[in-house]
């Protein structure tokens, strides 16, 4: 059992709040399939499947094949602009 | 050398950190400073009220610091500052301010652009802003990508 | 569009100047600026204990503005700012002051660039530096010629 | 009769002075032909033949053959650098 919880920084915080609970009945799950779990449950979500949203867990990007353990925080996130 | 970057949810004065920066220092002529002003219009004409930057309470303040490093250690400078506002701002206010300081004045102008380039780009922040007409999430424009390509990493 | 060029023969705080710059400004993004310190060793490596800029009653005045207004002219930007000190200097202290702002950072960024290069080889003073060695005469580098001769007339 | 005040501005003003009254016997005369007669008056000034010392009448910086009438600023510079 898996226990995350997932936020959301810029425009995708608009379409799906700044920050959700999410619970798997597995040992194991990778960003990629967060990014799914999400877009299934969610029809807004499916922006999540667009690559340009790009992914965090505990404050280090990652790619979607980083595994994530329970209590782990996940963040995905729209383009960046500092300046 | 000393590298600082500070993510400030308060106010900036440009000015006043211009100041400190140059203070007791006689052993680089050259300080080249970038500041960057939330702007009354958006690149459309349209009134801007609020400018909102969101950011992430690691990330972020990690990118600048990132990003500030990666300039002192590209170009021959001897200080690199960045200061970056986070929060709300007014049109008028500063959102940025950037100083580099080097023996060598065509250092200095490279590396400010450099890391404006590159704070534009990479900075991790979220630009909201919003006006009588609505909000609009803003991101880095063509320019700002042809701008960061010019540096080849 | 304010074209400002100053020959001041006190002190020059740059923090001041560039806040006075940056107040009220809410139509121009982007705020470049360039300050030229007095340093405490020159070329050579011997201290410097006093830097004298010499300079023409009617001439030098005139040669800012003229650097200023060709910046002006020659880049997209809506405000110049020059600000020159002429007499006697300590190591450590601000010479030169340039601020330049333009909705475009890549303009602000060449404008300020471009002031500086024509400053350093075409402002109308003569600069003398002096330590416990003895005095010199202070002439453009090689460097500064070359930094010049980028832009074509 | 033609006088002037001629003056010095950077390194050769170590030499020469910062300024000199200068009285010639014509009616007309050129910047170069003040440089000339300068040298002439003096070892020191022969430095003013070299091209590099710009000169300027009235504050307005001229070539050698300029003219230069009786009461006018003669000013003669090394070279300039500011910043």
């Amino acid at each position: 059992m898996i226990r995350l919880s997932v936020s959301f920084y810029g425009e995708i915080a608009d379409r799906l709040g700044r920050e959700r609970a999410m619970v798997f009945a597995v040992d194991d799950v990778t960003v990629g399939e967060i990014r799914a779990e999400l877009a299934r449950q969610d029809e807004a979500a499916t922006i999540l499947l667009n690559p340009q949203i790009r992914a965090a867990v505990d404050a280090v990007v990652v790619d979607d094949d980083a595994g994530v353990r329970s209590g782990q925080d996940v963040v995905f996130f729209s383009i960046v602009s500092g300046g | 050398m000393a590298v600082e970057a500070r993510l400030e949810t308060g106010g900036l004065d440009a000015g006043a950190e211009l100041a400190a920066f140059l203070s007791g220092r006689d052993a680089d002529g050259a300080v080249v400073s970038f500041t960057g002003l939330a702007r009354g219009r958006g690149a459309d004409g349209a009134a801007v009220e609020r400018l909102r930057l969101d950011w992430h309470p690691v990330m972020t303040a990690r990118s600048l610091s990132v990003l500030a490093e990666a300039t002192a250690a590209r170009f021959d400078v001897s200080d690199v500052l960045v200061v970056h506002r986070g929060g709300e701002i007014a049109p008028g206010e500063t959102i940025v301010f950037v100083a580099v300081a080097s023996p060598h004045r065509r250092q200095a102008f490279f590396a400010a652009d450099y890391l404006m380039d590159r704070l534009k780009t990479e900075a991790m922040f979220w630009k909201h802003e919003s006006g009588p007409d609505g909000g609009r999430w803003i991101e880095p424009t063509e320019r700002d990508r042809a701008d960061r390509a010019r540096w080849s990493d």
